[in-house]
Parts: structure tokens; C-alpha cells; sequence
């Protein structure tokens, strides 16, 4: 059988303090005028402790490449809704004006 | 059965640039078709079990062949993509100075008005190699808008606006049909196109109901709803007038530029404070539940109507 | 082949421990990518109605609880971090840490769910909740009303998917005391472990989707 | 290995009903699984006789417009949730997967007992909603009708498609990670027989589509409950984002009921053919491909509904894409039979029909995949004879050859082969009489869902109704003849056709964990030669 990782308890510590920080990362970002490009902001911020999350906590660190495309798969299906569902709601105006 | 027939009628446009690709595409089809059962058969029955024929297996590589018959296809059905793409870009893009027929359908029944007041109810009127532009909406749930003789078909939405453009090439009458499900009574949403001699269709609009014009209609609701009392020339209230408005780019609030087209000005109505005039206040009161489809589309007509008229100047 | 004595223990299709481990945390995986599409199609509702409504959103973004917000997210990341240390345990078999991990695992999950609870009883009282009682005396109050509608229907979606992972950390707990899980065989407390972190996952994302909105 | 002491099969394990209802085997599951879902075949084809005989006459004469509205939805739902989806995978997969790749069972054999009684309990519902009076949404339940405007058990019917997406989600589940882990010893990728490609790549959509469906139909449910949601315009929706989810499953739908339809087609024509498979990589990659690309295509059901001209443009191409990897397959097929010796027992009628048949709809689906040509033909029956050649056509034709080729291994008996060619050939025939006349009527503009018709549609809706009773008895007679071989066919040999598989190298039928000692691969599938 073969022995399963133990990873050091300062790694957890260590992502369980960086995630902690982006937390008020996230937040101050939301108040600062960036106009648009607030939202990509917070949420690039929360893509990356989202990452966190799953590379430490997770164990995807340590594990094989076949389970990191297991847990890419879901969010990859994911972009294929979003963009193909939002090349229709962002373009919804006509070719040319008749005028 | 009487009126079998293969070939269904063209009478629009359209309808023969359709037809066109279709039958290349059928064409186009049976010869692959025909030829996949050819080869089929051939190879079934040379290679029966029990046939005297060279059986030795297939040694060459497999993919020059297979590289052959995937590019094949592919550039084939680019060449189908791109033609009925250019088709479907003409058929989405009304030509200017369109005739427009307001389309308000509900379970189960079209109705329909043309810009110059007359009413139709699951009929429609039209004048021969005039375009026609059909902006269209709902009541209640999604239908849609079907003349098989046209090769044309345009779902009709609650909520919103959607419109369809053809132009008959020949008179007579041609079946209008709901294509998309809508209840009991889906099959029965059907009603009649009547194309017409442009002479005719001029007699034909001013005989019956003597209606007023939409855009009459609408200037009439424009001062009940109290519209005027704020967009009026008089106005003391500090609001967007609405000559020359339609068709033209409108600047908003938040640095976006819109066409002012139907679909914008109900959102105005309806939605007043979604695409805010960049320089002044939200402050108009939705009408949302106040105002039908039917009314809607005729103060749009109204405020078409003042497409062209100069706009005052600004009073800021 | 591996003769039956050899698989005693482990289930009759599979080889060997390690086969049985794979399959396992595969399929747990496998699992939590049905999950990002469950929550996906709420995600995908959520921003198709915010680029219609950017005005009403963003006005209705600010009658949530940013405060009450950022303490769940502390409380569930800090509870994912314990899971794991908690898994660690059982590895190493620090038994009786890890018991006690999982207990606070536990804890935090329900006092996540409790501030929520405090949440919603704070918006029920300012008329928040849609078909309720529902008024906004700003304007937009349609698309305000459906704002809330996709916050409560997404957030109480994961307050579902809260309880149910502090229900299984309990069994876990369980597991532990009776001594059915250990250095050996620590599957069931992976998968756990896996199943919280990734409701920490989606939470990250409502929380901005939620109370950041325009702020 | 002296006949006594041979295990015994799976059959012999138990003979009571609770063996059956708790057993774990994947075998019996399978059964079970053909059972319940041959029972929902025959209640989605009676819906679909009564659409027929009404369809005779151009009057609604036969039912009221309210129980066509109601037939046309309960047989869609039957067919695809309870048969079409679950046909192949759920029984021909769950019975050979795991023989197929040497393992013992399958990964999770409690979570695949789990997926029949959901199976069961969805179909439940759906019993209950035919009793309770019917849905009369069609099967796509689209807002804002289905949310608001119905006054038929939507609610009933949505809950019964939920539950059996989660039986959908834990087959899938399973044969990915039993396909991933389980494999014997020796059965690399490039082994695998291409059923258990085929299966894979459909475990995969069903994995990651259903979800999408399930949440959904949630949706729908919780907007006809409060009355607020994002789909009706009302409430400030858009029904079209209910297009868009529905159909990111929808579409991809059709390839959970295709891609097992090519893999059995692909274990049969090798055999009769005794030939190996024409290109095996391709036809591999080609079933990952349609697969994966399947998904990005959902918007080709929407260039009439209002969805962006641009959009509409990105999924045109994309639906000309996926076209590209099926075509590679009919191709493929065919030159198999090249050089061939080839034999033409019923598998192989189903399998050739299945390719002729699959290539018809496949072209004609070119039609639909470009926007200007589907303006006129959408929700005409074109669109119906499209979508049953793949599905009737090519599905069901695949799905009873698989069961005549491996009929032997599973019930260890054979089936009387002239009256089976005669079925298959019939049923071929049928199946043309039937669907071929409705491209015609697409083309003159009949409208789907009709259940009245101007009259010069009737010539060809006769045709149609005549074909589908050829039809019809062309599926009763398998039924009557392969049962009759139960208790009085001839006992079948461990491999009766002299093909190349694992399944074929044990027992017929097979002992409970499948090989009486683990098999090691050491080539290629199809060594016919």
C-alpha cells in the first residue's frame, strides 16, 4: 500500500493566512473605482483563493494529473456555458442600423 | 387530399435565394448519401462469406485516406456555412424605408396593425415588392411567426421586441402558421398573408375602419398617459425631447451609446430607469402595467413619427 | 490476481487498497464537477440578469450584510483549514487531535450557518425577502426583488450543502472515536475533506457575487 | 476445469425476487435496468401510436387538442429520460463494461443499484403524472409557458426528470472511474474495444451536462411555486436563458444517445465483418471529439428564437465542426467491411441499418446546422425526421443489435435467426415508411405539434402512419421471440460468434464476478485476423 503525503501542518497554516489576507484584499478592491473592471477585480482575487483552497486544502498539489483534470473539468464546462451563452446576451444588437 | 403537392410555393425574395441553397444542399447530400450505400453494398456483396476474392488485409497506412475524408468534409461544410451565413445576415437586416406592421400575438390569435391604422386580426394585407418589416411581440408565452411560402420563421417574445423582414414576389394568399408551442390551441394559430397589387393594397387600407393613423393613435395616448406633460415642447420639467430622436445614437448616463430603436424606446417606457440620458435625472415613473402591448407600439409608432422633426433647441 | 485472502478487507471488485483509493477520490471528483455545474447554472442566471440589470444590482447589492459576509467567509475558510489538519491527524494517527479538529470543523460549519441565519432574519426585517413582503424604495424595485430572489436561492443552496457536509464531519467524528478509520484507511475522511473545502470554493465566489457588488 | 467445479453463472446466484432487487452484480443490474426501460419503451410507443392515428386525418378527430398537446409531451419525456438516455448505457454498458475491460464489477456497485431505484422512483413520478392527467409542455418545457401558463402537472413531470438525471449522474460517475481504475491487467487506452470508448465519452456528458438540466428544471419548479424567477419577462427573466440551459443539456443529450448507438455498432460490424476497425485511433479520437464538441453546439436550436445574429454565426460553425468527427465514422465503418469476410446474421442487419440510417440523419441534420435553411425548417418535421433517424433510426436499431449480438452471453441462450433477420429487415423498412415522408412535409412547412393539418399534408401523414404500424410490430415481434428463447432457445456456447472481446473469452452466461481467472491483455482489440 502505498503511503499517502503528509504535507507539514505550517503549509496549512501558511495557506490559511494568505487566504485570511485576501479576504480584505477582496474587499478593498470592491470599493476602489475601477468602473468595469471591479468585478474582474474581486473576482480574479477569488479565483485565487479559490486556487488555494484547492491546491493546499484540496491536496491538488500532490496529486496525480489526472485528478487535476477531473477538478479543471467542472469549471472548464463551466467557461464553454458562459461564453457561449453570453456571445448571445452581449450581442444582441443588430448587424447594421436599417437607417 | 386535395393540393398534394412536392414543391412548396415561392413567393418572397427569400424564398428562391432559399430554395437555391437548399437544393444544392440536397443535391449535394444525396450524392454522399448515395454513394455511402453504394459502397455499402458493393463491399457487402463482394466480401460476403463464402465469395472467392483476395481477403489479404488492408496493410497500407490508414491515414492519408482518413486525413482525405476529414479535410473533405470540412472545407465542403465551411462552403455551406459561409452561403447560408450571408443568407441569414440578409434575412436578420430590414432594408430602409420598410413598410412597418405592428405583430402583437397572444393565445391563440395574430394581431396586426399597419403603420397607417388599420387593424387585422390572424390576416394580413400587403403590398407586392414592397418590403415589409413585421416588429413583433407577446402577450403571454413564446410563439412564432411562420409563412412557409416566405422560407421565413421568427420566434415572437414576450417582454421584447423581435422583428422579420420579407418582400412577396407574387400575389395570392399564402398560410401564416404559430411554429413555436403555445398551448391548446397552437394548431389553430394560424391565419392568411394576402399579397396584393400595390394599387389594391392603397384602395384596401383606406376602405374599413377608418382608424387613425398608430402615430395619431399614439400622440393621443402620448398626452392621456401625461407623457407630454414632461417631454412636450412646453414643458417645464427637465426631460428628453423626442423629436429626432428614433434611429438616432443615444449618449446615456453611464458613457454607453445606444441606437434609439423599438426595443429601446419601450425599455424607456417600461424600464425607465435601465438606459438613463446622459444629463438627466431618473426621475420618470415606470409604466410597467399600465400600458399594453397594442398601446406600447403605438406611442413607439408616435415617437417615430418625430424622427425627423428638428429637435428644439437644448434648454439646459 | 491477487488471491481472496490477499482482498480481504477491501470490497470483491477491487484488487487492492490502493485501487479501492483511487476509485474513491476519482469518483469524489468526479462529483464535485456535477457540483460547479449545479452551482454553475445559478452563476450563469445570476450574471446574465446582472448585465441586464447593472443599475438595480449594483443598488441592491448594497442592502446586504458586508460585515456578517466577510465573518462567514473567515469562519469557512478557517473551517477548511481545520478539516484538513483534521485529515492530517487521522494520517498520522493523532486520533484524538483529530477528533477534536473535526469538532471544530463542526462547530465553525454551524456557526456559519447560524450568522446566516441572523442575516436573513436582519433582511427579513427590512423587507427583503421577495413574494414576502418585499419593498425597496429606491428605484428598480423589480429587479431589485429578483436580486434577492438569486441571493436567497443561492445561498440557501449552499447553507444546504453546509449542513449536509457537518452532518457527514459528525459521522467522520464517529469514524474516528470507533476507531474504523486510521492511518491505514483514511478514504472517507479525504472525501470529506474535499467535499468542505469545495463548499469553501463556491462560497468564495458568492461572497463577492453577493456583497461586493458596486460597493 | 471439470464441470463441477465450474462457479456458477450470475443467473444461479439467487432465484427470489430480493436477490434480484438488492443485488449488487452489474449483470443483474443491467437486467433489471432492460426491464424497466423496455416497460417505459412500450408507454412512450403507445403515446406515439395515438399521435399516429390522429395524425391520419387532417381533423383533430381522434383526441381533443388538450390530450395531443399531453401525448406528444409524455411520449418525448418517456422516450428520451426513461428510454433513449438510459438504453444503452444502462443495460448493454452496465453488463459489459466491466467484462469488457477484465474487472470484476463495477467501481461502485451499491451507487449503481442506487441509479436503478432512482431510475425507478423518476419513472414513478412520471407514471403518476400520466395518472394524475398528463403535462402538455412538449418536452422542452419552455418558459414562459411551462412556468406560468400551464395548467397541466409540470410539476409532478419536472420533479420525475430531476430524479432520473441523478440516476443519469451515478451510471456516469461510475463507468468514468471504473473505466479509469479498474482496467485489467495489460488494457491500456489503445485496447479498449471501442463500446467501452464509447461508453466513457458518454459517461462524461452525462457527468457534466445533467447537472446543468437538473438545476434548471429546479428553477422552473421554484418560479411556478412563488411566481418569481429569471425566466418570465413578467418578472424581469428572459426565457431565452432558459433556452440556453436547456439546451447546454439538451443538445448533448443526443450524444449520450448516439455515442453508445456507434460503439456497439463498431463491436458488431468488426465481427461479422471479421475484420479489425478502420482506423482505430480516429474513430476513437472521433468519439471524444463529438463528445466534447457536442457541447459547444446548443445554439443551433435558437436561430429562430431571438438569440444574437453573432451568436447564432458561432454556433452554426460549431454544429459544422462536430458534423465533421460523424462523418469520419460513417466512413470508417464502411471501409471496415473492405476486404472483409462478412456474414449476415441479425446483429449485423441492426449494425448496417444503423449506418444507413445514422448517415441519413446526419446529413439531413447539415440542414439544420445552417442558419439560413433551418429559418424555414425549424419546427417543422423536418426537424422530427431529423432528430428520429439519429435517435429511432440510429439509437434503437443500435441498441436491438446489441442485444441480438450479446443476447447469448447475457441469458446464455440463442434466439430463432431467421425470425430475427426478418424483424431487423422489417423494422428497417418500417422505420423509412414511417420518418422519410416527414423531410417532405418539413420541406412544405407542416408544423411540429399539430394536431390538425391542412389537407394536403394527409397523403404523406397516411404514409407515415401506415409505416409506423409496420413499426410498431416490427418491435413487438423481438419481444415475443427473444423471451420465447428463454425457455425454449438452444443453450449458447461461451462464444458463439467467434468474436474478439473479453465478455467472449468467459462463461455464457458469465459466473458472478465475470472471469474465473483474471484475464491479461496483450493486444489490440478486433484480431479478427
Amino acid at each position: 500500500m502505498q503511503s499517502r503525503p503528509i504535507t507539514p501542518v505550517r503549509t496549512y497554516l501558511a495557506a490559511w493566512a494568505a487566504l485570511l489576507l485576501l479576504v480584505p484584499a477582496m474587499i478593498g478592491l470592491a470599493y476602489l473605482p475601477l468602473g468595469g473592471f471591479t468585478a474582474l477585480a474581486v473576482y480574479a482575487v477569488g479565483a485565487m483563493e479559490a486556487v488555494l483552497v484547492m491546491r493546499y486544502f484540496m491536496h491538488l498539489k500532490r496529486s496525480s494529473s489526472l485528478t487535476v483534470v477531473f477538478a479543471a473539468a467542472g469549471f472548464f464546462w463551466l467557461a464553454f456555458l458562459f461564453t457561449l451563452s453570453l456571445s448571445d446576451f452581449m450581442t444582441r444588437t443588430r448587424i447594421a442600423p436599417p437607417w | 387530399m386535395s393540393g398534394f403537392h412536392l414543391l412548396e410555393p415561392r413567393a418572397s425574395t427569400f424564398a428562391s435565394s432559399y430554395d437555391w441553397l437548399f437544393f444544392t444542399m440536397v443535391v449535394m447530400c444525396s450524392v454522399v448519401a448515395i454513394g455511402v450505400f453504394v459502397v455499402l453494398t458493393v463491399f457487402s456483396i463482394r466480401y460476403r462469406r463464402g465469395a472467392s476474392v483476395d481477403r489479404t488485409p488492408f496493410s497500407g497506412s490508414s491515414h492519408p485516406i482518413e486525413y482525405a475524408w476529414t479535410i473533405t468534409p470540412f472545407l465542403i461544410f465551411l462552403g455551406i456555412f459561409v452561403w447560408a451565413a450571408i443568407l441569414y445576415a440578409e434575412a436578420k437586416t430590414p432594408p430602409p424605408g420598410a413598410l412597418d406592421v405592428s405583430v402583437v400575438a397572444k393565445q391563440w390569435m395574430w394581431k396586426l396593425q399597419h403603420s397607417e391604422g388599420r387593424r387585422e386580426i390572424n390576416e394580413l394585407h400587403l403590398p407586392l415588392g414592397r418590403p415589409v418589416r413585421l416588429v413583433m411581440t407577446s402577450e403571454d408565452v413564446i410563439h412564432s411567426f411562420y409563412v412557409p411560402a416566405f422560407r421565413v420563421k421568427q420566434d415572437v417574445l414576450p417582454g421584447r421586441y423581435t422583428e422579420l423582414w420579407f418582400q412577396a414576389t407574387r400575389t395570392g394568399e399564402y398560410p401564416l402558421e404559430c411554429a413555436e408551442y403555445c398551448g391548446t390551441d397552437h394548431a389553430r394559430m394560424t391565419g392568411r398573408i394576402i399579397v396584393m397589387q400595390p394599387a389594391q393594397y392603397a384602395t384596401w387600407l383606406s376602405r374599413g375602419n377608418l382608424a387613425p393613423s398608430m402615430a395619431a393613435a399614439g400622440e393621443e395616448r402620448f398626452r392621456s398617459l401625461g407623457c407630454s406633460g414632461c417631454h412636450g415642447a412646453n414643458a417645464s420639467v427637465h426631460a428628453p425631447k423626442l423629436e429626432g430622436v428614433f434611429g438616432h445614437p443615444v449618449h446615456l448616463s453611464d458613457g454607453r451609446t445606444v441606437i434609439a430603436d423599438e426595443s429601446y424606446i419601450r425599455d424607456s417606457i417600461l424600464l425607465p430607469t435601465k438606459d438613463v440620458v446622459a444629463g438627466f435625472v431618473p426621475i420618470m415613473p415606470s409604466f410597467q402595467g399600465q400600458v399594453s402591448e397594442g398601446d406600447l407600439l403605438e406611442l413607439i409608432a408616435y415617437i417615430k413619427s418625430l424622427a425627423n422633426a428638428a429637435p428644439p433647441p437644448r434648454q439646459r | 490476481m491477487p488471491t481472496a485472502e490477499a482482498r480481504t478487507g477491501v470490497a470483491l471488485q477491487f484488487d487492492d487498497a490502493d485501487q479501492r483509493h483511487e476509485a474513491a477520490k476519482l469518483g469524489m471528483w468526479t462529483f464535485l464537477a456535477t457540483e460547479v455545474l449545479f452551482f454553475g447554472v445559478l452563476f450563469a442566471a445570476y450574471t446574465v440578469s446582472r448585465i441586464r440589470y447593472p443599475e438595480a444590482f449594483a443598488l441592491a447589492g448594497g442592502h446586504t450584510d458586508l460585515l456578517l459576509g466577510g465573518c462567514e467567509t473567515a469562519v469557512l475558510i478557517t473551517s477548511s483549514a481545520t478539516m484538513s489538519l483534521a485529515l492530517r491527524g487521522v494520517r498520522i494517527g493523532a486520533s484524538r487531535a483529530a477528533l477534536a479538529l473535526l469538532g471544530v470543523t463542526a462547530l465553525l460549519g454551524v456557526a456559519f450557518v447560524c450568522i446566516h441565519g441572523l442575516e436573513y432574519y436582519h433582511e427579513y426585517g427590512e423587507h427583503l425577502v421577495p413574494q414576502l413582503d418585499f419593498s425597496f424604495d429606491e428605484p428598480h424595485a423589480r429587479e431589485a426583488e429578483l436580486f434577492f430572489w438569486l441571493y436567497y436561492v443561492m445561498t440557501g443552496f449552499h447553507v444546504l450543502h453546509v449542513l449536509i457536509g457537518v452532518a457527514v464531519i459528525s459521522a467522520m467524528g464517529a469514524l474516528v472515536w470507533r476507531r474504523r478509520v486510521g492511518p491505514d484507511y483514511d478514504a472517507p475522511v479525504e472525501l470529506t475533506g474535499l467535499y468542505w473545502s469545495f463548499v469553501d470554493v463556491v462560497w468564495i465566489f458568492l461572497f463577492p457575487t453577493f456583497y461586493l457588488v458596486a460597493r | 476445469m471439470a464441470e463441477a467445479d465450474r462457479p456458477p453463472s450470475y443467473l444461479a446466484a439467487g432465484y427470489t425476487i430480493r436477490s434480484w432487487l438488492t443485488t449488487h452484480d452489474h449483470k443483474r443490474i443491467g437486467i433489471l435496468f432492460a426491464i424497466a426501460i423496455t416497460a417505459f419503451f412500450f408507454i412512450g410507443g403507445a403515446a406515439a401510436t395515438m399521435i399516429r392515428i390522429e395524425l391520419a386525418t387532417p381533423a383533430g378527430d381522434f383526441v381533443t387538442d388538450d390530450t395531443y398537446n399531453k401525448l406528444f409531451t409524455i411520449h418525448g419525456v418517456v422516450m428520451v429520460w426513461f428510454f433513449l438516455i438510459p438504453s444503452i448505457p444502462t443495460t448493454l454498458g452496465n453488463f459489459l463494461i466491466p467484462m469488457m475491460i477484465g474487472a470484476r464489477d463495477l467501481a461502485f456497485p451499491r451507487l449503481n443499484l442506487a441509479s436503478w431505484y432512482l431510475y425507478v422512483l423518476g419513472g414513478a413520478f412520471t407514471v403518476a403524472t400520466l395518472i394524475a392527467g398528463g403535462v402538455d409542455t412538449g418536452w422542452t418545457f419552455y418558459t414562459p409557458y411551462s412556468s406560468i401558463y400551464s395548467n397541466s402537472h409540470v410539476m409532478l413531470a419536472v420533479v420525475g426528470v430531476f430524479v432520473v438525471g441523478f440516476s443519469s449522474i451515478f451510471t456516469g460517475l461510475n463507468f468514468i472511474v471504473t473505466i479509469h481504475t479498474m482496467r485489467a491487467p495489460g488494457m491500456t487506452w489503445f485496447r479498449l474495444p471501442l463500446f467501452v470508448w464509447a461508453t466513457y465519452a458518454t459517461s462524461l456528458v452525462m457527468v457534466l451536462a445533467t447537472p446543468v438540466l437538473a438545476m434548471t428544471l429546479s428553477l422552473i419548479g421554484i418560479e411556478r411555486l412563488l411566481g418569481i424567477g429569471v425566466f418570465d419577462p413578467a418578472l424581469g427573466g428572459d426565457p431565452l436563458l432558459f433556452q440556453h440551459l436547456f439546451w447546454f443539456y439538451s443538445h448533448p443529450a443526443v450524444y449520450i444517445m448516439i455515442l453508445p448507438a456507434m460503439g456497439v455498432a463498431s463491436e458488431i460490424i468488426t465481427c461479422f465483418a471479421r475484420n479489425r476497425v478502420f482506423g482505430y485511433r480516429f474513430m476513437a479520437s472521433a468519439i471524444l471529439a463529438i463528445a466534447v464538441i457536442g457541447f459547444l453546439v446548443w445554439g443551433h436550436h435558437m436561430f429562430v428564437s431571438g438569440q444574437s445574429v453573432y451568436a447564432g454565426f458561432v454556433f452554426s460553425f460549431l454544429s459544422f465542426v462536430v458534423a465533421v468527427p460523424s462523418a469520419i465514422k460513417v466512413f470508417n465503418w464502411t471501409a471496415t467491411l473492405y476486404r472483409g469476410d462478412i456474414s449476415f446474421e441479425a446483429p449485423m442487419l441492426y449494425a448496417l441499418g444503423f449506418v444507413g440510417l445514422f448517415t441519413i440523419g446526419g446529413l439531413t441534420g447539415l440542414f439544420l446546422a445552417a442558419t439560413a435553411l433551418d429559418v424555414h425548417l425549424r419546427d417543422t418535421y423536418f426537424v422530427i425526421a431529423h432528430f428520429h433517424y439519429i435517435m429511432v433510426g440510429g439509437s434503437v436499431m443500435a441498441y436491438l443489435g446489441g442485444i441480438h449480438f450479446w443476447w447469448p452471453k447475457i441469458t446464455g441462450r440463442l434466439y430463432h435467426e431467421g425470425i430475427a433477420r426478418f424483424a431487423a429487415i422489417l423494422m428497417f423498412c418500417g422505420f423509412n415508411l414511417t420518418f422519410f415522408p416527414q423531410y417532405l412535409l418539413g420541406y412544405e412547412g407542416m408544423i411540429r405539434r399539430y394536431h390538425e393539418y391542412p389537407p394536403q399534408f394527409q397523403l404523406l401523414n397516411v404514409l407515415s402512419s401506415a409505416g409506423a404500424s409496420i413499426l410498431a410490430l416490427s418491435y413487438l415481434m423481438p419481444l415475443a421471440y427473444l423471451a420465447w428463447s428463454l425457455w425454449r432457445g438452444a443453450p449458447a456456447t461461451a462464444n458463439p460468434w467467434q468474436a474478439q472481446g473479453l465478455e467472449w473469452q468467459t462463461a455464457s452466461p458469465p459466473p458472478t464476478h465475470n472471469f474465473e481467472a483474471a484475464p491479461l491483455v496483450t493486444h489490440a482489440p478486433y484480431a479478427y485476423r
